[in-house]
């Protein structure tokens, strides 16, 4: 679960990380209003800056300066309720709904600090590098030696000294070190503690009196461990997921809505992933990644096909099912039964493997609905890529 | 021959009184699994289906019953605390079924069991299974036979559908890992594979990985170093959509990074036989393999 | 340094463990209105409990059961500036300055927990008994197998598997299981956060509705760690501490009193152990463990001669140092000179040994005082002994 | 021969530029030891003594100059994670002087020195000396006397009184570690006594205890399966009273345990000659191994 800039900005605060004043808004009052606040409080200029999930926003307009309230409201104004376009969004953008306007900070030096798992190694790394504000991606690629880490091993986390190596090795010395390293610190316990899988402040700002400021932060919460954290749940923005996949997670169902014809409905994710490259070997486009799980009960199976089903471009339906502990012959009774709940007129290729298939592929053929019936899944996805009208995109 | 498990194993089950743990007991039992304990706190002293003893801690059933493997089937909140109290207990494997434990709680039990000497496989995996002579885990036994091919694999159905190739090529299996789809798990592809190289019964290996991670990158590298066995492999997910989790908490393509395009060319240019399709795994194997 | 039991019970409450409500009280009339409380909200009766730091509390009538606010106020008139004695405390006994007004429980099983430091395997162990109120080293003598213990390893601490598998060996189950498994996670948590050297529940009372309280309570704090705690350094009762003990820490001199008559000054903690060893040897008493420390400056001589010759049976000194980075020229004359400001009307027998001894001992023979010089330890102690008349203690 | 130190050992010295660091590190060079690099957050490029080059990290001194071994003066609230920093830069052997290091620090600090194969010797010691070679610590070097008798000692003047002896007895040293006087250390007598069974020069062992701990009973259990070598032992603190903190943080009799006539008892009946009074080491040593 992806949180925005001022929800992240105030988990780093109540860690102790010093962040700038700042205040979310909704519209372009409230954004005036809060502006007159910094300012008043002594602030030369103030950020105007698009709450939205996707990276890149500077690049998208998405942050601007104001130098007066007047100015923040009108740069409000202009964002809230705009689609932004960033290079992480796709070409329709997304919406802004909150901006958070922030006093501007004294920019000495920008530093990128951010918590992160490795994966190869098994634990949270800290990933810091001396080239901040920009993205982390692009500087890993153009020069993998500006990426600085230090492992957080397990059942010792992040010890101070390298923390403070980190800082040393960023350039710094003296106060700035110290501060530096003390905010890795925090924000590594702020990792562990909101059991985060990113937590990123870039840039990292040291400023002309050499204090240390986030000036820019983002938290990923674990999905998996959220049960724990009802504080962090309750922060989702639910206008920023994808509608379809919120309502197949209410199902249990696991969802991923892709642009291809080809509607697809798996009982696991592996499977789901495999059968959508068979689709796209047999020259078709996945419309959608679904697993359906292990149960394949006729509550799930009718989940799955109203949710697949409101893929705009989906002109053909393969159900693929590996039958392991489930029966191949109660999920063609499920898929039947579920069809008479919801209506899917586009062609349905069915393939059944493992147990009882021979007898579920029966059930099917003798049924009144037409089911195209495939025995591999090699088959099965050159059927369905012709019943979806061949590979046209 | 085999890996980790064989007809000698001594199983163990936590969580063995919860649904999954009772259904999936049975299921191992019947396939001919000897499940010698059951834990659960609380029901220390009862029999689990009138002839498995229960234990309220791990150690004390390691202690009455010799058991040396555990099958752990407790719930997301505990099942970190459960792998390691085996761990502690000395088993000397664990197997993690359970889906959608924290990231951060296997990073600790992964190191736990490390320092312990215990190996873990999984979580959020299907377990492991030597046909004929042991299941530990929740993957239909049936389609298994005793054979020649090892198995290791992310999935869960899609490993069914290999092995179900495999068996109806005529090769079977020698032993099927499934390693998990999570970030973190204890035992990975290029694990196994050392452990295959070891094993006189397996000639070829099946690996199934998936986008996401690097693990697949490690077994090509490791592969490359003069693998003795043929290695046949399948990469799921070329079509995955980067950024985005397909499924499973680890397959996902993030910065760029854990594609499939990459694990494939680093799989063919170590000389893994690398199919393009999940249903190619079983003809290739027998084209490597020969009938 | 020791904490009062309700102190500890303070720290206990807010890591989440139950205790019974109680207040603490200087005065009768506090002990009662303390008490009417209690009684007030529904405690059939109360607690008085005299709050010091010895053991055995108990045994020697430190703690009373009242039926009324009365009975209470009485109960604490008798305690409070009494001397308590208990097996713990000398004859003597220690004066009562505050007393513990505690509601009763309702006890159906008493066990023992403590968190301390395994020193043989490096690292802190929860000790567990099902033989709680009791003496815990009691029990531990007549029947070992009672005593069960679980290790907190460095990196990892206390797992909740340890917890529960600790309930479970104490012969609880259900709900009493979880919940003194969950009071023994908190007290490790506690004992660890706290930088405690023992954190102990005695009797973790189990209640007739399989409740668990902590009836009794006690911590003690690494004074090493006192640095990072202040809000517990605050809580150290001076009254409890040996006077002269204190007044030697605050000049940065480890002095404990003993009952001898030979006082002594050593620099280093393992020599001056030897130096009263070799007194003892001698057919001597040692007057009190004096460590003065590496510098050795006039003034730490002149402090720890003013601390020593407080010992009431004092009747000679013996001054061991042995000379390694500090050169026994400057120790000969820093004794001579501090020995201007204090009057020291022993006989004082001096060995130095080291860097310059020579040079030390002529310094001291040709000084006006008049010295007992010794080359040799064992000649030293046989001198000192002599010296304070024989081995008549 | 010796242990722990020689004259290849390259010395780095973590808080050189503080005034106890300073002053010990000047000794240190003076009796000829090879310090190679000082280690001050804020003060890499500086040099020490115009000639000992400083560093801001350890890696970066070990990197640049392949010291071995760190000896350390950081006050308390740092000294755990001085030593740690120590053992992750991959040295071989720290030696913490330190008093005053919160116990619970050094539970942590010993868990990670093992874990990373990094011998620590203290905290709240005075080092290692292997007279004539190589001094790491605030021992005084000149009471020192290459021979024939390894010194361990948990106190500081106390164990120059011994080594005094063994000088004035003609026997000298191979090596002495101050192992520490708090509860928590990193390396123990029976550590030590089973390095100087392995080094050739070593003749004979003198052990210094104290009070408190189990430290020496551990030892008198390792002598007395078979050790090869003459053991002589004090220990200090007969006559200290149970409950009380005799100076240093470990000498304490606790609940009963750890007096010095159960140490001794435990000794001599493990077969080491014991003496009643440190004034009598160097004889005993000098009556068990000839002139």
């Amino acid at each position: 679960m992806k949180l925005h800039e001022y929800q992240s900005k105030a988990l780093l605060r109540e860690c102790g990380v010093v962040v700038p004043d700042g205040h979310v808004a909704s519209t372009a009052d409230e954004a005036r209003a809060c502006a007159a606040k910094l300012f008043d409080a002594g602030s030369a200029r103030v950020a105007v800056k698009a709450q939205v999930h996707a990276g890149g926003r500077g690049k998208g307009g998405g942050i601007k300066l104001a130098a007066s309230a007047e100015e923040a409201g009108e740069l409000a104004a202009a964002m809230l309720g705009s689609q932004l376009v960033t290079p992480q969004t796709g070409p329709d953008g997304v919406a802004v709904n909150k901006v958070y306007i922030e006093a501007g900070a004294d920019i000495a030096n920008e530093l990128y600090v951010a918590l992160t798992l490795d994966r190869g190694r098994g634990c949270p790394a800290v990933i810091a590098s001396a080239e901040g504000g920009m993205d982390i991606e692009e500087v890993a690629a153009r020069n993998p030696d500006a990426i600085l880490r230090e492992h957080c091993e397990p059942g010792w986390g992040l010890r101070p000294f390298q923390a403070t190596r980190l800082a040393y090795r960023l350039g710094l010395s003296g106060k700035a070190a110290r501060g530096a390293a003390a905010t890795m610190m925090k924000l590594a316990k702020a990792y562990g503690d909101l059991d985060a899988s990113l937590a990123e402040i870039n840039p990292l700002v040291i400023t002309g009196d050499d204090g240390v400021i986030a000036l820019d932060a983002k938290f990923d919460i674990d999905d998996n461990a959220l049960y724990r954290h009802p504080e962090l749940a309750a922060l989702r923005d639910s206008s920023e997921e994808e509608p379809l996949e919120m309502e197949a997670a209410t199902h249990s169902l696991s969802y991923v809505a892709l642009d291809g014809t080809v509607g697809c409905m798996v009982n696991g994710a592996g499977l789901a992933m495999g059968t959508m490259d068979e689709i796209s070997n047999a020259g078709g486009f996945p419309a959608n990644f679904l697993d359906v799980g292990g149960g394949a009960s006729v509550e799930r199976v009718a989940n799955a096909f109203r949710i697949l089903m409101k893929g705009e471009r989906v002109s053909a339906v393969l159900i693929n099912i590996f039958g392991g502990i489930v029966r191949c012959d109660r999920v063609a009774n499920g898929v039947i039964e579920a069809l008479k709940t919801v209506a899917v007129d586009v062609p349905i290729v069915v393939r059944l493997q493992g147990t009882n298939a021979k007898e579920g592929r029966e059930i099917l053929r003798e049924s009144d609905r037409e089911f195209i019936v495939a025995e591999t899944l090699h088959e099965a996805a050159e059927k369905a890529v012709a019943a979806a009208g061949g590979g046209t995109a | 021959m085999s890996i980790f498990v064989d007809s000698d194993s001594r199983i163990l089950v936590q969580g063995i009184t919860g649904s999954e743990g009772t259904f999936h007991t049975q299921q191992c039992r019947e396939y001919g699994t000897n499940v010698v304990a059951g834990v659960t706190p609380g029901k220390g002293g009862m029999l689990f289906d009138d002839e498995v003893p229960i234990f309220n801690t791990v150690r004390e059933a390691v202690a009455e019953t010799n058991a040396d493997v555990s099958l752990i089937f407790v719930p997301p909140p505990f099942a970190a605390d459960a792998v390691m109290e085996a761990a502690d207990a000395g088993v000397r494997l664990a197997i993690c079924i359970t889906e959608g434990v924290p990231t951060l709680d296997m990073v600790d039990v992964v190191g736990y069991c490390k320092a312990r000497g215990t190996r873990l496989i999984g979580p959020n995996c299907p377990g492991v299974i030597t046909p004929g002579q042991c299941k530990v885990g929740i993957m239909p036994g049936f389609v298994h036979q005793e054979g020649r091919v090892g198995v290791i694999s992310r999935s869960g159905t899609l490993t069914y559908e290999a092995v179900d190739q495999l068996t109806r090529a005529g090769l079977g299996q020698t032993t099927c890992i499934g390693i998990g789809g999570d970030p973190v798990i204890g035992t990975t592809h290029k694990d196994c594979l050392e452990r295959f190289a070891e094993d006189e019964k397996t000639e070829a290996v099946v690996m199934i990985g998936e986008i996401g991670g690097s693990g697949e990158e490690e077994a090509a590298a490791y592969i490359a170093e003069d693998y003795p066995l043929p290695v046949i492999a399948f990469i799921a997910g070329q079509t995955a959509p980067p950024g985005t989790r397909m499924g499973h908490a680890g397959a996902i393509i993030a910065g760029g990074k854990g594609t499939a395009a990459e694990k494939m060319k680093a799989l063919r240019d170590a000389g893994a036989h690398v199919v393009g399709s999940p249903s190619e795994i079983g003809a290739k194997a027998l084209e490597v393999l020969g009938a």
